[in-house]
């Protein structure tokens, strides 16, 4: 840590725990450097939900919420924007699309978009940590993020079950923006204490619109986790301000009180300038400038995007199948039939074997 | 008058529900969210929640639930937000709802319909864009059925909830906002289509076009092009998938003597493969020619959207397959 | 209640429960009556795990464990003996078979192979119940049956939630045999006290060996479900004596002594035989005599059942939908395809509109 | 010497096992229990329970959990006890496994193996005898493998387990016990099969016979009664589904100019209606006479064994429809 001059902040509310023998942090410590970090990092973000200091050799997963966590693992604001416009710039070429990043050099496995599916699949990287950790060696921790209404899915007890038997070192971390598409918590979730869902599994519940109180939670897991504790649920508690996704206003379900309440009571980069500023770390107007410098850089990113180009045809047929024990080589098979028969890629009679 | 196919299943879902208490309808976001693509609007409002339930996001819970609401003589309707979620449901409508009344001898019969968009959409990727027609109509004791028009969704949608048999009913989001003329007729509360006739869309000479949901639009388009090159196609719209009609298609081939079928999903084992190998063994030598293929090519679909046209069928891969097997083109 | 001599039995230890702001029962009444009848009814099924009076208006669905459910609702030992063996004087006329029998007159409904489906299956019947209920009246309840191999599957929590959320009045009744096919429930279940499984839905554990501890905690679960509580949690502690299938010795997941231990400390006809001698209420002479009589009519009907015939060839296509609105008349599809194609049965050029 | 399917695919396991630290085993009773048809004897008391493990019964958590471990670089092999309990873990097959390498882009492979008994086995109805060959096999980014002898399937599942991609591996739980002669090449260690490669097993003349699994076996029978009528059938055992060796089977029709399929599965949108529609494409001239498919009945699967005979070919249904394609009967 930095020598530069400490603050101690206490969390104005206990963080809530479920079988957990130990105490959680009640304040956090920080300096400028860090806070300005976080500030850049979440402004650039924006609608980042949840921000952990883990490491890269701890793996991370997602659902279809995945452009803030490409760009904390590894990507660009371009990359992220060019996978959008589905160009070959993109994080996954424009293969994948908004829902699918990744990054696996940098232990960042997607980008699912398919609910619940990224928990067990999630469970499986921490069953590979501790396969290949070295033994009595902290291990490596693996994380899978999912919301509120994708916290009733069976598959998640199916895999924490394991996790609880095998002790894996897997954080469950459910994102409670208070709503599913439309559904609220309550008419979706019997039981909406979520950190609590892991039955006998411990779990905690964090504000997640305060950044260090997420910070000192997950250090708090990764280190029970890769000391072989086995799993662990923490809740964190956010909200989505915009609609569910392009054709939801976001306001059929909800009052835009709600919505306005939160924005300015509970926003987490407020947070974060407040905690500058007040605490003599930084200058308002300074803040405002970084604001609109990264406004900018976004913008222009957005626009190189935009610049970008779409993928060669031959990405339509590559990434099917990777060849032999060398990983690197994408390779096709040996015949692809395309609507038009006779645009086949190929030859239909060639020996297949690949 | 027109009506959009979004309104036409929502009139349809609606007539049932006034006419048969036992009907009900879940799903997610089917109720205060008016559905994920609006084509339950309006019927929480009327029906109440006891009618039209918002679920959790657990497809195979509710899956099962709806199926055994069934047992018990309820007439469940559910929503898939998109086919694609029904894959973890899919031992449940296998298993406990097509099987059971033949491992029962009949004693226990599963009144269920399961509904909601199939296929490719437009621009959401691999895991959001596969066509399920070919895997649910390789199972005997379903019914599949996948409406193209207007009047064939609200037909048919009638029919399926009044069908005392599980039922996989297979939209298509991109015709959702599709509107069609409907006759008088077809916006009355009678209207019913059954289920098992494939319906000729337009006569033709020349060659028969087999297809069935959105490619009958598209396929309609490529007979427009081949009739101002003198080549008369007969467009058949199958409408159910299984029982599939092959008398009507056996029959069209005999007239036309060359085949070409079109779909949106993978090749291998695809309705297609199933209606060739029919004609084939059941109309050969009334074949003039090789019977054509077009289907979606067999890649997951990218996202990018000039790489998922390249794997979709289009208007010209259906023209230049009938130019083929009319001899026309190599 | 009849007026003979009454004997009370209290339970030798308290029923454990979990988040039930009442209590249960601690002793039974019955009488001699009762004891027989439920000696004759266990001693015909001797497998047989659970019974409670449920009233036929109540919905059962059980796993592949299904023959004495079969022979409590409506069935009978030949026609259960006839379907083992594949004939049309089975329960499902041979074409079910073993994990299929069905009885819907009497509200049985199977008879699921699949471990787990039939839990939200389950909590379907008693949604109907719900819905098609009168207001103001008690509700028919659902129960479904599983192991404690199936009580991790995530299906059965999607279905709990949905039946906690919308109140449907229904029994989860899990059958704890300790094992599933060869894994005990310690290497399966990160959490074996099953009747807390349901996290806030209470439930409650009985002994699977005491016919009138079953008897009082169904009653009471029935009551509690009937009126309006949302479901329940049942754990039945039970022992399986033989091999998990015909091909398991049983013996090389666990040791015979465990096994021999178990007949005879908890053997649970043993548990009825001994209340009834040891209160006077039969002499053990009796008791034997009617399980001489038991052992013939099984025999009897195994004989019988033997003697069955196989089903007719349409049976093969028949049952496959039926008709119209009318149940009764089950139809075959237009035109089957046989494994020989010219063997098929109709026409594939006909009307095939059903 | 003669080996059995069961301690073939035993062998390969435990080959790859000892060569490649990165490989496990996982699934319901593959340890203790030595697996529920014993396919995984032994190995448990061998590798340990680090590399053998015993699951609970929660199919769609296992698979998905298997799936992650591959995207970090261990390569599970993932026991179904059989394949009808895949569907309540397909969704995880195809979603998490299958499309990620491709929307990726290629920085995801994903390196697993998923096998069991696949089909039809003897007497357990309906829920327990589905074959899923069809449908694997239409999916672009899997591999789907289904061995007959003890050779292909000591070969196959090495090639399965070295292959970095996700492949399906169909076994047939009644070949379990049957013993197939195994040549010292095959017993040696560096045995494999490619994957993507029909098999001649029989050469013949007068007919191709193109089928899989354990209807190889009932193929040869077939063709043994034929010949004794002095019919030469060539027998193709397909071993891979997916890449589908397409090649050989057309030339093998270029040959003999008559084409009969052969699998346990259900009819429509099968393995057979695929490879039909394939050759008439291809090889439409070299057809003499229409295609045969023979297949199991379109019905779900009876208990009864007088039904469930009925219910799948035998070697006089594979006869009488070689025998129509040769025009010596109707
Ligand atoms: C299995 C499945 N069912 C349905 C959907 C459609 N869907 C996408 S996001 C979503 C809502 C998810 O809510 P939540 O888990 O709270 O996540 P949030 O979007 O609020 O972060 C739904 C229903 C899906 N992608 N997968
Ligand atoms: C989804 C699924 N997976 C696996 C099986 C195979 N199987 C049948 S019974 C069984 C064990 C079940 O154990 P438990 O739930 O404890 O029931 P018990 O047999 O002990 O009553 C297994 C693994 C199955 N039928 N369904
Ligand atoms: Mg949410
Ligand atoms: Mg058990």
């Amino acid at each position: 840590m930095s020598t530069e001059k400490q603050i101690t902040v206490p969390f104005t509310k206990d963080i809530d725990t479920h079988n957990l023998p130990v105490s959680l942090p009640t304040e956090a410590t920080t300096n400028r450097e860090e806070l300005m970090s976080y500030f850049k990092l979440m402004y650039t973000m924006r609608r980042m939900e949840i921000t952990c200091d883990t490491e890269y050799k701890d793996s991370w997963i997602t659902s279809y919420r995945c452009h803030c966590t490409a760009l904390a693992r590894g990507g660009t604001v371009e990359s992220v924007f060019a996978e959008l416009f589905g160009f070959k710039e993109g994080v996954s070429r424009g293969k994948g699309g908004s829902m699918h990043m990744y990054n696996k050099e940098h232990s960042f496995f997607g980008g699912q978009g398919i609910v619940g599916a990224q928990v067990p699949v999630g469970t499986g990287l921490a069953f590979a940590s501790k396969y290949s950790a070295p033994a009595g060696e902290d291990t490596p921790v693996a994380l899978a993020m999912y919301g509120d209404g994708a916290a009733n899915q069976g598959q998640i007890w199916e895999a924490a079950n394991m996790a609880s038997l095998w002790k894996l070192p897997m954080i469950y971390c459910i994102e409670n923006n208070q709503y599913g598409m439309g559904t609220s918590k309550e008419r979706s979730s019997s039981n909406s204490t979520y950190y609590t869902m892991g039955n006998h599994i411990p779990g905690f519940k964090l504000d997640g619109m305060n950044v260090l109180m997420i910070r000192e939670g997950f250090a708090f897991a990764k280190d029970w986790c890769s000391k072989g504790n086995g799993p662990i649920y923490i809740e964190v508690d956010t909200y989505r301000y915009h609609g569910h996704s392009m054709s939801d206003p976001g306001t059929t379900y909800r009052n835009r009180d709600e919505i306005a309440s939160m924005r300015t009571a509970r926003d987490p980069i407020e947070f974060v300038k407040n905690l500058l500023v007040d605490n003599g770390l930084a200058e308002a107007q300074e803040l405002k400038d970084i604001e609109k410098d990264i406004r900018k850089e976004v913008q222009e990113a957005l626009k190189k995007a935009k610049g970008g180009t779409q993928p060669p045809d031959e990405e339509l047929y590559s990434n099917i199948w990777v060849a032999g024990e060398k990983y690197e080589t994408p390779v096709t098979p040996g015949y692809i039939r395309m609507p038009d028969r006779s645009k086949s890629i190929g030859n239909i009679m060639s020996d297949v074997v690949v | 008058i027109e009506v959009a196919v979004r309104e036409a299943i929502n009139q349809g879902l609606d007539e049932e529900m006034g006419r048969d208490e036992r009907v009900f309808l879940m799903g997610e976001e089917v109720a205060q969210y008016q559905g994920a693509y609006k084509v339950t609007k309006g019927l929480y409002q009327k029906y109440g929640e006891q009618r039209v339930i918002d679920t959790p996001i657990t497809e195979m819970g509710f899956t099962g639930l709806a199926t055994g609401a069934a047992y018990k003589d309820l007439r469940p309707v559910v929503e898939f937000m998109t086919f694609n979620f029904s894959l973890q449901a899919i031992d449940q409508i296998l298993n406990s709802a097509a099987k059971q009344l033949y491992m029962s001898a009949g004693d226990c019969p599963v009144p269920v319909v399961f509904r909601g968009p199939n296929g490719a959409a437009s621009g959401v990727g691999a895991q959001h864009s596969q066509c399920f027609a070919a895997w649910y109509s390789s199972v005997p004791a379903l019914k599949v059925v996948s409406p193209w028009s207007s009047e064939d969704a609200k037909g048919l949608i009638k029919s399926a909830i009044r069908d005392p048999n599980p039922v996989v009913f297979l939209e298509n989001e991109l015709l959702y906002g599709v509107a069609f003329p409907m006759t008088d007729e077809a916006q009355g509360e009678d209207f019913v289509i059954p289920i098992g006739k494939a319906k000729v869309e337009q006569e033709g000479t020349d060659v028969s076009i087999v297809t069935f949901s959105k490619m009958v639009g598209t396929s309609l388009e490529a007979a427009e092009m081949l009739a101002a090159q003198g080549i008369s196609a007969e467009v058949i719209n199958l409408r159910t998938l299984r029982p599939l009609d092959y008398g009507t298609v056996i029959k069209s081939v005999q007239k036309t003597n060359r085949l070409v079928t079109v779909e949106e999903g993978w090749p291998q084992n695809g309705i297609g493969a199933d209606i060739s190998a029919v004609v084939c063994e059941e109309a050969f030598d009334h074949l003039d020619a090789p019977i054509e293929r077009v289907t979606g090519a067999d890649v997951p679909m990218p996202y990018a959207l000039n790489l998922e046209r390249m794997a979709l069928p289009s208007k010209e891969d259906i023209v230049s397959a009938v130019l083929r097997t009319t001899y026309r083109s190599k």
